[in-house]
């Protein structure tokens, strides 16, 4: 394979992520990282496990959360999630316009949820008083959630970036493995989301 | 595009900016050597000041808190930024020869791991010149180390922090080489135990790393930024830190043993001129030895009050490893057993590793005996246990894969007579330093210690202790001399000057940049031997002549480590004035600012063209 | 190489057929994943017991995973032995972390 | 060089005897000669862990130097080629199965061992003494007495004694060597262990969690008395006077300088009430030692008191007033010796147990 069949969007296999040595090993080595990341948040899960009743005399979770806010960033995040699983069906179907559509309502997806969070956050500094030096569950949550926020910037970024860098020369066999696996990333991203809102916020108020 | 014509005479310039941009996974190698034994010498260094600390009782050659930046600056510059820096140096050098790989799966993020790691390092070793270094011990408790004054230990932090990436991505990297890239006919049970270990040592460092690296953010946001994570006054558990500073810390110990393991098979069946015995069954314990290796943290934290139920289950989790590395040191004897024996220098480490490492892991299955611990722990004889399966495992397989791969990597092969006295003298001062400390450690010499009390009947045993720390000096400045003559002299010496069995012996010494002009193919285990035994000298090739696809040079991962270096500062000064926030900015700018250049900027390397492999083949 | 570059156009919208089907798996995926969802908030919600809708929230996440990874991610397709191998691993590194965490931090 | 692989060996068996036989360590401090019942549990558990060991390590010794000396290449060997064996189950059935009948054999009296050390049952009706680490000193509280010292714990020979550990600052661990193995000190969960020492003495104590600075001279004592002198001790105990004054001159000039600098942060009674912020110096005659670590004598408390950083670096005590920036006493020599006259007389009974006694005694510290 060279760089010129690489960069030919004319032909695309039906699994344009893996058809480089390139492809398979950024497939492959997306999904070990993606391995240590769930040791990663695991160890942020089980910290805020442990900590998320010292409260220290301050602000608990039963006061703190909402549903209402967590509930539609729950929303936005599981679409945005079938989204993107749209998005890489049009790669496959090698329809650049449509998957660029369609990633486009992700990431937009993506800042809804954001933004929510921003303002969840803000909402407790300045309704509550309560920041990450209010006490060990203060630190805890910020940390575990704010870690997660941080991969969804991050995955937007990355979005972003590649729509940018791609718009005009369309999908071929150097760029379809980069959205393949920022898409998986993506993915994870919710799984991880999944557990935050089961954890967090449902077992944080009951 | 031929950068074939060889390149003999280079400016100093041009050379190093080659090493600077270099994507080349066996120049990686070199740097990764150069790099880590440089921490070795230092590490050694703190370890000399350490033991002449304690020659004598109430010895004050070095002040308390002084020391205590000593020992934990001993212990982390020796496991971060030697052994490990310096496992990553053979698996750069070895494993993608021993696998028939023309590189890495991922080049750009070799190299950027290599300059994590080095600025890391150098990072961490700032603290010496503003004030002090790391002084809450490699294990950095909390809260003695949320609470130490001055800068030293978020140095340490932000330190690992950095090089801890570069090591996880090198973890990254070598599993996906090992999956993707061997040459045809390389299936996984030919693959040389050497690169089955660095397999699973990678996959080790994968799942430990990510715990290290929370750890870590967490003592920062401490720190740095006034979190409550280890503070009791907060509602805080300096016992979280342990936990995960062990989940992380105890696979660590294996992959810094497995690859150790590898080395000595490699050379162990080279030198007794067979192959391994029980190659399967070895291969299944490196792999149980690595799942095992997770189930065993809290035998590090038996006094801390976790209760008989867990002090119990970690007991046995944690003697059950004596069983696959038993495996491993029977395989081995019997390799030997029947072999015709040849004892170089390589072969010496390897004859001396076999008792040393297990005495080391005898006492390690002592100390796991959790009410026996209850007086090991934290004393001398955990010091001793400790010392014995990591120098004498680990420090003893490097020196061996040293001497064995330096032929390999540099074309010129080590003397062999300087070889063996370097090994003798640091034999013997390791024994002599070590051994004696299983006694100091149950006379109730407690680790950690600045001074001892006069009169406490542990003076003769720290005093023997200092002289052999000494001999093992002497042997290190051997092996330094060595070095140096050698390259020197600079005799030069064939593909396979041992009469090997692996693949990485049946191309030149150094290999050419692309390693493998056609890619071999391999046809059972130990593959070079293999054709050996069927009259052939080299490997049959699995394709004809063909363009190489090589990967372009890039100086981003440099300017990627420097950012991130600048923005460490940053985030250490702005406890004190907010305005070091602009360093920060700067940092993190540099260091996205190349992503994202690396990111826009295509990077589908060049090719090698037939024509100019063909030409060279001809000269 | 399993994917040649170069496809009968016939292949191809077999192909395509197929991922169409599989499009649609994904949509009834969603669908019971927003299902699920629904059924966690509501039963914290309903302030039912404690004991019981720990669990019962508990399954749904993992169930909702596990849709994520083989539906959304793919992980069922052939080619995804060893991601399944290394990323299961890490999930049982995972587990033994929150396992101690949990329950060896305070007594 | 084969001889010079036997000559490491004999060597080194040979320094392994001479270590059991002659050098166990110094009495009451090593965890070679137990005194007490956690000591013998966990040695009974060395003992028979390093006999395995011991068999484990002739096997593999055996082996090596057979191979090592029979398999050597000769000279003309060179182009010898060995049979290239690939195994054999056998010998790997019987080198996994052997090590886990032997890892039994040591995991069984462990467990028993942990569940035994870690036995609650009799707490209750024991004495039950709270044990506080502060960087770099000890604070021990008898629950049931009311009564509290610092330093030296004194308990009964053959008692079971309860610690419920807590820190003030940073993990601590509690070790007596002789007589128990170690425990962490921490300062969000309380962790208990029992001692029991099964003759009196005066036991070395080492704080074992690395605690900063002066953690290598966080010494303290276990006093292990008979149950008569605890008795009196602790009555003794219970009658120190935070109003007591000075018998002699010297003294009670000593005494007005200690109410001016000292006072408010060391306690001169022992009574529990008194909040924990320096060691408590009731009782002070009867130390065994000054900081833990120094012989008792006049001229080293009065080193100490004079230079406190000195001796212990980085202690709390660097922050009194009458220091200086350089952490020398600002009260002139003479002074503090009053101070020190003042100290050496206060006692909760009149003279030393008869532990502390023979310890000065052995330790040479007439004076
Ligand atoms: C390369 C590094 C390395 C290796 C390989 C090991 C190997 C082992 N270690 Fe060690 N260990 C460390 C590095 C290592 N360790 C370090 C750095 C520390 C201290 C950290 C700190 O606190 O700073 C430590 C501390 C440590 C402790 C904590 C002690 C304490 O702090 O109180 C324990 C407790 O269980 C332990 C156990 C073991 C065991 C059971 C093995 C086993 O894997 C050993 C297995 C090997 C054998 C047993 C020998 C060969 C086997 C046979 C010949 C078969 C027959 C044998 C039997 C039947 C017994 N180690
Ligand atoms: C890979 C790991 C590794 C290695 C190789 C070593 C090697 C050595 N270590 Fe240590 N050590 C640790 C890891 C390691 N160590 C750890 C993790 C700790 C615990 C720290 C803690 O408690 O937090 C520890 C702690 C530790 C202690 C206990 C300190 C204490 O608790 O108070 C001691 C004391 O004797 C010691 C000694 C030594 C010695 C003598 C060597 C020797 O083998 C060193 C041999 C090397 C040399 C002697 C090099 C000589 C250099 C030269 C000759 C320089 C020439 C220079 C130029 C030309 C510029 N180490
Ligand atoms: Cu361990």
């Amino acid at each position: 394979m060279s760089e010129h069949d690489v960069l030919n969007p004319k032909h695309m296999p039906h699994n344009p992520e893996k058809a480089t040595l390139e492809g398979k090993n950024k497939f492959i080595g997306f999904w070990f990282f993606l391995g240590g990341e769930s040791v990663l948040f695991a160890s942020l899960f089980g910290t805020y496990l442990a900590l998320n009743d010292s409260t220290n005399g301050g602000k608990s979770s039963e006061e703190l959360f909402g549903l209402e806010l967590v509930f539609i960033m729950t929303m936005l995040l599981l679409t945005s999630s079938l989204t993107s699983v749209y998005a890489m069906y049009h790669m496959k179907n090698n329809d650049f316009k449509k998957m660029m559509v369609w990633l486009g309502i992700t990431v937009a997806l993506g800042l809804g949820f954001l933004c929510f969070e921003l303002y969840e956050f803000n909402h407790y500094i300045h309704e509550y008083e309560f920041t990450m030096r209010s006490s060990a569950f203060g630190s805890a949550f910020y940390t575990l959630v704010g870690f997660h926020g941080g991969h969804v910037v991050f995955g937007l970024l990355w979005f972003i970036s590649l729509m940018v860098r791609n718009a005009k020369r369309g999908l071929n066999l150097y760029n379809a493995p980069k959205f393949y696996i920022a898409s998986l990333y993506w993915h994870f991203i919710d799984v991880v989301w999944v557990f935050i809102f089961t954890v967090v916020y449902l077992m944080g108020v009951l | 595009m031929s950068t074939l014509v060889a390149t003999n005479k280079k400016s100093f310039g041009a050379t190093l900016w080659d090493y600077l941009t270099t994507v080349d996974h066996k120049k990686i190698a070199i740097m990764y050597l150069i790099a880590g034994g440089f921490f070795f010498l230092v590490g050694g260094l703190e370890a000399l000041a350490i033991r002449w600390q304690l020659v004598q009782p109430m010895n004050d050659f070095v002040s308390a808190g002084f020391y205590n930046e000593l020992i934990t600056m001993h212990g982390t510059t020796m496991i971060f930024l030697a052994a490990m820096p310096l496992i990553f140096a053979f698996m750069n050098a070895v494993v993608p020869l021993q696998i028939g790989a023309r590189d890495v799966a991922f080049p750009f993020l070799n190299s950027l791991g290599f300059w994590l790691f080095l600025f890391g390092g150098i990072m961490l070793n700032v603290g010496w010149f503003t004030g002090g270094a790391a002084d809450a011990g490699w294990t950095a408790y909390a809260p003695l180390s949320t609470t130490s004054p001055g800068e030293g230990v978020d140095y340490y932090v932000l330190g690992l922090q950095i090089s801890g990436a570069g090591t996880l991505m090198g973890g990254i990297n070598f599993l996906v080489t090992i999956v993707n890239m061997r040459a045809p006919g390389m299936t996984y049970m030919r693959m040389p135990l050497f690169t089955w270990t660095a397999f699973v040592a990678s996959a080790l460092i994968l799942f430990a790393f990510p715990a290290l690296t929370v750890g870590l953010f967490l003592m920062m946001f401490d720190r740095l930024f006034g979190a409550g994570f280890f503070e009791a006054n907060m509602g805080g558990n300096a016992v979280i830190w342990q936990h995960l500073f062990w989940i992380f810390g105890h696979p660590e110990v294996y992959i810094l043993a497995l690859p150790a393991f590898g080395v000595f098979s490699e050379i162990i069946s080279t030198f007794s001129k067979k192959r391994l015995f029980g190659y399967t069954a070895m291969v299944f314990a490196t792999v149980l030895i690595g799942f095992l290796g997770f189930m065993v943290w809290a035998h590090h934290m038996f006094t801390v009050g976790m209760g008989p139920a867990a002090n119990s289950i970690f007991a046995v989790a944690t003697m059950a490893i004596a069983v696959p590395t038993g495996i491993k040191i029977f395989n081995w004897l019997f390799t030997l057993w029947g072999g015709s024996i040849e004892i170089n220098t390589p072969m010496l480490w390897a004859l001396g590793f076999i008792p040393t490492f297990t005495l080391g892991g005898m006492t390690g299955v002592m100390v796991a005996a959790a009410s026996a611990d209850y007086q090991f722990h934290d004393t001398y004889f955990v010091v001793a246990h400790f010392h014995y399966v990591i120098v004498g495992g680990v420090v003893f397989a490097l020196l061996a894969g040293l001497h064995y791969w330096w032929p390999k990597m540099f074309g010129t092969i080590l003397d062999d007579k300087l070889g063996k006295i370097t090994f003798w003298f640091f034999f013997i001062g390791f024994h002599l330093t070590f051994f004696i400390q299983h006694f100091l450690g149950l006379m109730g010499m407690p680790r950690r210690y600045w001074t001892y009390l006069e009169n406490q009947g542990l003076d003769l045993g720290n005093l023997v202790s200092t002289i052999g720390a000494f001999l093992m000096g002497v042997g290190t400045i051997f092996l330094l001399i060595n070095i140096v003559k050698t390259t020197m002299k600079n005799e030069r010496v064939g593909g396979d000057p041992w009469d090997a069995r692996t693949l990485e012996w049946a191309i030149p010494s150094p290999p050419p940049f692309y390693n493998f002009k056609q890619l071999p193919l391999v046809r059972g285990l130990d593959p070079l031997w293999v054709e050996k035994t069927e009259g052939r000298k080299g490997m049959t090739p699995a394709e004809p002549i063909g363009d190489i696809h090589m990967p372009n040079n890039s100086f981003l991962p440099f300017v990627i480590s420097v950012g991130l270096f600048i923005a460490g500062f940053g985030f250490i000064y702005q406890k004190h004035d907010l305005s070091w926030l602009t360093l920060i900015f700067i940092g993190m700018g540099i260091a996205l600012g190349a992503m994202l250049t690396r990111s826009v900027k295509d990077d589908i390397g060049y090719h090698i063209h037939k024509e100019d492999l063909q030409k060279e083949a001809e000269e | 190489m399993t994917d040649k570059v170069s496809e009968t156009s016939q292949q191809f919208d077999y192909e395509k057929q197929k991922r169409k089907e599989e499009m649609k798996q994904q949509v009834i995926t969603f669908a019971l994943m927003i299902v699920f969802t629904l059924i966690s908030f509501a039963m914290v919600l309903a302030e039912l017991d404690r004991l019981f809708v720990i669990p019962v929230i508990l399954v749904l996440a993992a169930i909702q995973v596990g849709f994520q990874l083989y539906y959304f991610m793919h992980m069922s397709h052939k080619g995804h032995e060893l991601p399944a191998l290394m990323f299961y691993g890490g999930v049982f590194a995972a587990f033994l972390t929150i396992l101690a965490l949990v329950v060896l931090v305070w007594w | 060089m084969k001889d010079w692989m036997g000559k490491i060996r004999t060597l080194s068996i040979f320094s392994f005897l001479v270590m059991v036989l002659t050098a166990c360590g110094k009495d009451n401090l090593t965890a070679l000669v137990p005194k007490g019942y956690g000591a013998e549990q966990s040695f009974n558990v060395i003992i028979i862990s390093i006999l395995v060991m011991i068999v484990v390590f002739i096997v593999v010794m055996a082996i090596y130097i057979y191979v090592v000396l029979k398999f050597r290449r000769k000279k003309g060997q060179e182009d010898q080629i060995p049979v290239q064996t690939e195994g054999n189950k056998t010998l790997e059935v019987v080198w996994t199965v052997i090590p886990i009948l032997l890892l039994i054999i040591i995991a069984v009296p462990t467990i028993a061992s942990t569940y035994d050390l870690a036995d609650e049952g009799e707490k209750e009706d024991s004495i039950n003494v709270n044990v506080k680490g502060m960087q770099f000193w000890w604070n021990f509280e008898y629950a049931n007495e009311e009564v509290q010292t610092s330093q030296e714990l004194y308990i009964p020979v053959d008692q079971k004694v309860y610690l419920n550990m807590l820190s003030g600052d940073v993990i601590h661990a509690f070790w007596v060597p002789s007589i128990s193995g170690k425990m962490d000190v921490s300062p969000e969960n309380e962790n208990t262990m029992y001692i029991q020492a099964f003759e009196e003495g005066v036991y070395w104590g080492k704080c074992t969690e690395f605690c900063g600075d002066s953690h290598s001279l966080m010494d303290f004592k276990i006093v292990v008395v008979s149950q008569e002198e605890y008795d009196q001790w602790i009555d003794g105990m219970k009658n120190t006077d935070p109003e007591y004054t000075a018998q002699s001159a010297s003294a009670q000039e000593g005494q007005q300088l200690f109410n001016n600098n000292c006072i408010s942060c060391h306690a001169i009674d022992a009574s529990a009430t008194n909040p924990v912020i320096a060691p408590n110096l009731a009782d002070f005659d009867n130390r065994t030692m000054i900081a833990g670590i120094e012989h008792y004598s006049k001229e080293a408390l009065v080193d100490w008191i004079m230079n406190p950083g000195e001796i212990k670096p980085g202690n709390g005590m660097m922050d009194a007033e009458y220091l200086d920036d350089e952490g020398m006493s600002t009260i002139s020599e003479e002074d503090v010796e009053k101070i020190a006259d003042f100290l050496m007389e206060l006692k909760a009974t009149d003279e030393p147990v008869d532990s502390v006694k023979d310890f000065r005694e052995q330790e040479g510290q007439g004076n």
